[in-house]
């Protein structure tokens, strides 16, 4: 019974996830005319380097790459302090 | 494992660890970078592990904890450089000193002196990747007991 | 001394090996001089972290040059050849079906590592074969043998030429 | 030059196919890592070549180091791939898979023979 | 249809049959490799959708790390799903 | 000093004023009670079904066990839905999910 | 330099390089770690209480990372492309109770976590979540605030499974971290769709976008779904007894912060977002959500006989209070009558009560834990006789957090109980009759635990644990008696944010 | 954007060989059996990588086909150590 | 050209992941359930950035006058499979703990903390 309901309630949550994918705007024909064209097309001239992705990584969205190394720093010492070996 | 294995291992080891490093340089120029260069170099400590057993990497828990915890610290660092302008304010970009070439515009085979605080900022993170996953593969792996065959 | 030598030649075949992947990085040479440096730089590093471990069992005569020579003519040579036929033969089993498997040993008389990694995957290459262990002491391959013709053979029953090749180039 | 590259194109296919099918058709482990390992090694070399060859045609240094990275490729598949069979192949010795129908077994006679552990299971095999 | 596109749509079938295999097996070894061989295909439709920077880090993280510490903690704890 | 929420108003300090006032009510009334009760005897220790017990302590899990016993029936529902298990954890947030998608979709 | 216009990014950079940087000076030398550590948090404290000083007397601050000028927001084509700092009223409220919270953490942990080799670690990881908090509070992009969550996220699992000699802790943080992680996921797909459909990450500016289209729409259940997964909203909550239950006193109070954020996300997507299309049903759901949170916890402590667990189910009772009165405003938003804007002073009013009041008893918990070494209430009996000032510490805050008038508790009680009131009666009744069961679950603990005769011998309790609980209890009767100076002066602004400053909000990020 | 035909239809060919060895990864009876499934697949899709590099006629694409010739190893000596009962 | 078949085989990843966690009870199969509903959001995340015809963000040896793909979903890719990653790492050391105490992984019986 209670199987049931949760079955029921994955299957609205299903309609509503695919249809957000099937709602999308195109595969292949995404909004071009915000950020993503002034980084393909400024981040040469602005950061010196040639491939955009790291542009963005470490100058545009660096913050973002600080967040990204707190997290692993963050798992990392969650795991140390796990997996750590105790004296009693 | 066995011997064949083991071998192996010492050949693609420094390859491996070369090659990370590659990744790590040419950041700014070929796909790749600081996180993906670090976890290249990480993979050898996998391999260390599993060809040679945990008592290889015993001694290596501290090295790497270390060298994460100065991996971030210089990542933050390096963001605070900027902070006559703004917090992680590109530098060096464009400045003509060390990193500080400009890029050709356009297609090209790129200049590895290019990118500012960019190819710093990936040496940071990726000694901090390759320290962390390190670190995260040497406690796995020594978890619950010392016994190597 | 040991340490040193161990080092320096760790970091020279990173060099080597950073040299190859950095090709056709410069602009008016093959390698840009930046490129040289940080990768002198990085492989002083590898070989300062790997060296003990890459040099631990010996193996230092895999430096002599005609060796790497002969490596090359063996890679094209009879390794190439006994590539494709051991893939005709792949083919003819796996249309046919016919196969009479075993394990068998035989001890190909190598004494270093470098030989018998080299010589095992030569074996698991090459025609109806593949190792399934090496015995660290003794030096016996186990090799499982898609068509056994001989239960107790002798090296070269199984594997042809291979273990002289691997004496002279890797041992 | 163009021919060069269709025939690699053409045997590494084949190969790569023949070698997904002796995956599919042999009757246990051994034979399939025979195979698996042989058949995909041989024909990822001559797709390998394939693209070398593309490389050297194109020229220039986009070329030069199309071809220098699908021979660095090569290098390392050929460094890793019959290690990594050789290692299944133990392993599978080692858990306890018998060869299909073999004639002889030395390993197993040799003592090598799987070791149980601590958790004492048997591979369903 | 160019044959990008049916690349790229097998590319997706083969990585939503490994995710279902990794959903599916009861033995964790298995579903764990099943995991591998769909993160791998991941990363090449990542390789299809011209992110080579994100194709680099999930074969990095993919094949090598996720693998080891997944059979590295099977191996601390037990293989089989207890039904 | 007085904080005006709408419809009300509060202020704690003249609430306080209040509560000493009612205090020293309280006192005055206190302070009139008998005299003649001393210390030592039955009328501090705690009764428990006629027994006397010495350094009887009802515990947390005692207090109010009627109160307790008349909300169990509600309150074991609800022990229920709380199984420790991680699926039932994940299924509650599917369901709840399922209802904001209804809302967001389909109310309005 | 200009410290004050830094100070947004300053207040994040210095905790997380002080986190990065302590166990290198634990490695050095121990007190090395503690001068560090007091000389981060002090910074932290102070760069935090300047932002909210520049915050409350100027306005809105912005800072964008990586810019020329920290106020460049946009670039010649009008929109942003980098990351804004966005700091209204709202977020400097939330940074100082994280401030306030961490310090008396930190204070707390000093001798309540034993110096076996964890402390360092824990120290860190309380430092991380700290850093993550604030970076959540200030961050004016979408992305940004899905990698703080889960900066936070991890570092509180790390926290609650600090216990790993017993199974209840690593169990307890297991459960948290498969909740938190598949919330965060939720989060980042709603963070896709929305990318995918305007091509940008800025709040403000999608703000100005939404319109309210079918993805927009399914986005916002997802961002719903996972940000109310972290407040701990019945029934998504059975993650937090869990996880309050075991994680270290010290970390229950930043998990306690972390849950507000998590709620201060959500209204920040909810009316700053989505305020242009604002959705009544959304609205109920809120109202709806928080009425059961505060009536099913407070039921479920009823028959808790574990003290931790007792009170983790009054802290969450709590987080129906706050849902309860934004959710009242979030109904009213549309029309604006006038108890909208109490309601939400009441719930934000009722974050700072909570976090001080719920951190007082949890504190105090931990303290009898350390004391006593029980924390089975069919154990523990007589501890006022030897913990004098924890046993007032704790009737002070269960007094507090049941709401009774003199204390912090009533008074943002009070807001929300009159506004709901108005908007349906019943709702006021439910919040009253949970009130009236905390206060009869926590005379009970109280009763169990402290009083009667001497049952369970109990150690001293050190100093700097005392000191943390008497500032705490120092800020329980200072809400209590001067909220109307807290609540004009602290929390009006900050309901402001939320009821009429969105367009302020979008004018400091996108000007006109 | 596809510029060499040949290579593209060779990595789809090689996609169809991944999806018959997908096959031997569900049916396969021991784990060592999935195990070579998926070390033919790593074997296969570094050959699909350098393909579609050469397809798409972009260098920066083969770095991908590198790092996993390189790495898919260590995954596959994993899943043996473990079967071999030897990873402590 | 194919539609939006790359975004809803996302979205079908996702709840097969949700899948797992609703109805698979080794706590293993619940971590691997999060590893799948990661790999569908960070698939759908770089599937955002896809344009036809779209080259490599990456100017070194590029096409000239290549359309290229949007860079940013895959910079924001990137961060999450490092999240995810991390996530993983302690999800696992959690699950190894876990069996340390109960020497069971059936989520049934790792229930100690109800009611």
């Amino acid at each position: 019974m209670r199987r049931w309901a949760v079955v029921a309630a994955f299957l609205i949550v299903a309609g509503g996830l695919l249809l957000g994918g099937a709602r999308m705007r195109p595969f292949g024909a995404p909004r071009y005319d915000l950020m993503d064209r002034y980084f393909n097309a400024r981040s040469q001239a602005e950061v010196a380097t040639n491939n955009v992705v790291t542009a963005i990584v470490f100058d545009y969205r660096g913050y973002d790459t600080l967040g990204e190394a707190t997290v692993l720093f963050t798992a990392v010492v969650g795991v140390a302090l796990i997996l750590r070996r105790l004296k009693r | 494992m066995s011997v064949v294995v083991k071998t192996i291992a010492r050949i693609l080891l420094p390859v491996i660890l070369v090659f990370g490093g590659y990744v790590i340089l040419h950041g700014h120029l070929t796909p790749g970078g600081g996180f993906q260069g670090g976890a290249v170099a990480a993979s050898a400590v996998a391999l260390l592990l599993v060809a040679f057993g945990p008592g290889s990497v015993k001694k290596l828990k501290a090295p790497f904890s270390i060298l994460e915890d100065l991996g971030g610290v210089a990542f933050v660092l390096l963001g605070f450089l900027g902070i006559g302008t703004t917090f992680f304010f590109n530098l060096l970009a464009g400045s003509g000193g060390l990193f500080g070439a400009a890029a050709p515009i356009g297609p090209n085979p790129g200049v590895l002196n290019t990118g500012g605080t960019v190819p710093l900022m990936n040496w940071a993170v990726g000694f901090k990747v390759l320290g962390g996953l390190g670190a995260v593969m040497v406690l796995f792996g020594l978890f619950g007991g010392d016994d190597d065959r | 001394m040991r340490r040193v030598a161990e080092w320096a030649t760790t970091a020279t075949l990173a060099f080597v090996v950073f040299l190859v992947l950095a090709s056709f990085t410069g602009r008016w040479g093959v390698w840009a001089p930046e490129e040289l440096l940080a990768g002198a730089i990085i492989a002083l590093l590898v070989g300062l972290a790997t060296g003990r471990l890459v040099w631990a069992r010996g193996g230092w005569r895999l430096l002599q040059p005609h060796r790497w020579l002969l490596f090359l003519v063996y890679l094209v040579g009879p390794f190439l050849y006994a590539m494709t036929r051991a893939n005709l033969d792949v083919a003819w089993r796996v249309i046919t079906g016919r196969i009479n498997p075993g394990i068998v040993r035989f001890n190909p008389g190598l004494r270093t590592d470098f030989g018998r990694t080299f010589l095992a995957n030569s074996i698991t290459l090459t025609p109806g074969t593949l190792t399934v262990d090496v015995d660290d002491g003794s030096g016996d391959f186990y090799v499982h043998w898609i068509n056994v013709r001989d239960p107790s053979p002798t090296a070269d029953a199984v594997c042809g030429p291979f273990p002289g090749w691997a004496r002279r180039v890797a041992e | 030059m163009t021919g060069l590259i269709y025939a690699f194109l053409a045997i590494g296919a084949a190969f790569n196919a023949l070698g997904a099918v002796a995956l599919i058709r042999f009757p246990d482990v051994y034979t399939r890592i025979h195979g698996a390992t042989k058949c995909t090694t041989f024909g990822s070399i001559f797709s390998i070549l394939a693209v070398a060859v593309y490389g050297i045609a194109h020229g220039g240094g986009a070329g030069g180091t199309m071809a220098v990275r699908a021979f660095l490729a090569l290098g390392f598949l050929l460094l890793t791939n019959p290690t990594g069979s050789h290692a299944l192949a133990r392993a599978a010795h080692r858990s306890g898979i018998k060869p299909f129908r073999a004639v002889v077994d030395r390993l197993e006679e040799a003592g090598h023979g799987p070791r149980t552990t601590d958790h004492g299971r048997r591979e369903n095999g | 249809m160019t044959i990008l596109a049916i690349l790229q749509v097998v590319v997706l079938i083969l990585i939503v049959a490994g995710s279902v295999l990794a959903v599916w097996l009861k033995d964790l070894l298995a579903s764990v490799i099943a995991l591998a061989g769909a993160s791998l295909l991941l990363a090449l439709q990542f390789y299809l959708l011209q992110a080579p920077d994100v194709a680099i880090a999930e074969a990095g993280v993919g094949a090598a790390l996720t693998t080891a510490i997944f059979v590295l903690a099977i191996r601390k704890t037990q293989r089989k799903e207890e039904e | 000093m007085t904080l005006l929420t709408g419809h009300g108003f509060w202020n704690p300090l003249l609430w306080l004023a209040a509560v000493g006032g009612v205090t020293l009510l309280a006192l005055a009334v206190w302070s009139r009670g008998r005299r003649d009760y001393t210390r030592g005897t039955d009328g501090e220790l705690p009764f428990l079904s006629g027994e006397k017990m010495e350094g009887a302590h009802v515990g947390g899990g005692h207090l109010y066990w009627g109160f307790v016993e008349g909300l169990r029936p509600y309150v074991e529902r609800l022990r229920a839905l709380h199984s420790g298990l991680v699926n039932d954890y994940v299924a509650w947030w599917v369901v709840i999910l399922a209802v904001v998608f209804l809302i967001v979709l389909v109310g309005s | 330099m200009n410290l004050t216009a830094h100070a947004p990014i300053l207040a994040i950079a210095v905790p997380l390089l002080g986190a990065f940087a302590l166990p290198l000076w634990a490695k050095l030398h121990r007190s090395l770690r503690g001068g560090w550590l007091v000389l981060v948090a002090g910074a932290t404290a102070a760069l935090t209480a300047l932002v909210a000083v520049q915050v409350y007397t100027v306005g809105v601050q912005v800072y964008t990372l990586g810019a020329a000028w920290p106020r460049d927001t946009l670039t010649p084509g009008g929109f942003p492309i980098r990351i804004v700092l966005t700091v209204d009223a709202l977020s400097a409220f939330m940074g100082l109770i994280t401030a306030l919270v961490a310090m008396v953490g930190f204070a707390y942990a000093w001798r309540y976590l034993a110096e076996d080799e964890g402390k360092t670690l824990a120290l860190t990881l309380g430092t991380l979540l700290w850093a993550g908090m604030l970076g959540m509070a200030f961050t004016g992009d979408l992305f940004n605030l899905f990698v703080f969550l889960e900066v936070t996220s991890i570092a509180a699992c790390g926290l609650v499974g600090y216990r790993t000699w017993a199974s209840r802790g690593p169990e307890a943080a297991f459960k948290t971290m498969v909740m938190y992680t598949v919330g965060g996921l939720f989060v980042l797909l709603a963070v896709a769709l929305l990318y995918g459909e305007y091509g940008a990450l800025n709040l403000a500016y999608l703000a100005r976008q939404i319109t309210g289209s079918l993805i927009d729409r399914i986005a916002l259940a997802l961002l719903l779904g996972g940000l109310l997964m972290k407040a701990g909203a019945v029934p998504l909550h059975m993650w937090a007894p869990d996880a309050y239950g075991e994680a270290p006193a010290q970390a229950v109070i930043l998990l306690v912060a972390n849950t507000q954020i998590s709620l201060y996300a959500l209204f920040r997507v909810l009316f700053t977002l989505y305020g242009g299309v604002a959705d009544p049903g959304v609205g109920w759901l809120v109202v709806a959500l928080g009425t059961l949170t505060l009536l099913v916890a407070a039921l479920m402590a009823v028959v808790q006989l574990d003290l931790g667990r007792l009170v983790a189910f009054g802290a969450v009772s709590q987080i129906g209070y706050m849902l309860l009165g934004v959710g009242v405003g979030l109904t009213a938003v549309a029309a604006r009558p006038a108890y909208g804007l109490v309601a939400i002073q009441g719930g934000i009013f009722h974050m700072l009560n909570d976090a001080v009041a719920i951190g007082l008893l949890f504190l105090a918990v931990g303290a009898v834990e350390k004391a006593s070494g029980h924390r089975n209430l069919a154990h523990l009996g007589g501890l006022g006789h030897d913990l004098r000032w924890t046993t007032g510490f704790f009737l002070l805050g269960a007094l507090a957090l049941a709401g009774i008038p003199p204390l912090n508790g009533f008074a943002s009680k009070l807001m929300i109980y009159q506004s709901s009131f108005l908007l349906s009666p019943i709702l006021s009744a439910l919040a009253i009759l949970a009130s009236i069961l905390l206060l009869a679950v926590f005379v009970k603990a109280f009763q169990g635990a402290f009083l009667g005769p001497r049952l369970t011998a109990a150690e001293p309790v050190p100093v700097p644990m005392l000191v943390a609980m008497g500032v705490l209890a120092l800020g329980v009767l200072a809400l209590g008696l001067f909220p109307e100076l807290v609540v004009r002066h602290l929390v009006a602004p900050a309901a402001d944010a939320l009821w009429t400053g969105r367009d302020l909000y979008l004018q400091a990020v996108l000007g006109r | 954007m596809i510029v060499a035909l040949p290579f593209a239809a060779a990595g789809l060919a090689m996609l169809g060989f991944i999806l018959v060895c997908m096959v031997r990864l569900s049916i396969g009876p021991t784990a060592a059996d999935r195990a070579v499934a998926l070390d033919t697949i790593n074997t296969l899709v570094v050959a699909t990588m350098v393909l579609l590099g050469a397809a798409f006629d972009l260098v920066v694409l083969l770095d991908v086909a590198l790092v996993y010739a390189l790495l898919s190893y260590v995954g596959t000596l994993y899943i043996a150590r473990y079967l071999e009962r030897g990873l402590a | 050209m194919i539609g939006n078949v790359p975004f809803v085989v996302c979205m079908v990843l996702v709840l097969l992941g949700l899948w797992a966690l609703l109805f698979r009870r080794n706590l293993f199969k619940v971590v691997i359930g999060i590893k799948i509903i990661e790999n569908g959001v960070n698939l759908y995340l770089v599937a955002t950035g896809y344009v036809h015809k779209g080259v490599v963000p990456i100017y070194t040896y590029a096409p000239p006058d290549a359309a290229m793909v949007l860079p940013t979903p895959q910079a924001l890719t990137l961060t999450s499979i490092v999240i995810g990653l991390a996530t993983t790492a302690l999800m696992l050391a959690f699950v190894v703990v876990i069996h340390r105490h109960k020497r069971t992984l059936d989520g049934r019986k790792v229930t100690e903390l109800s009611g």
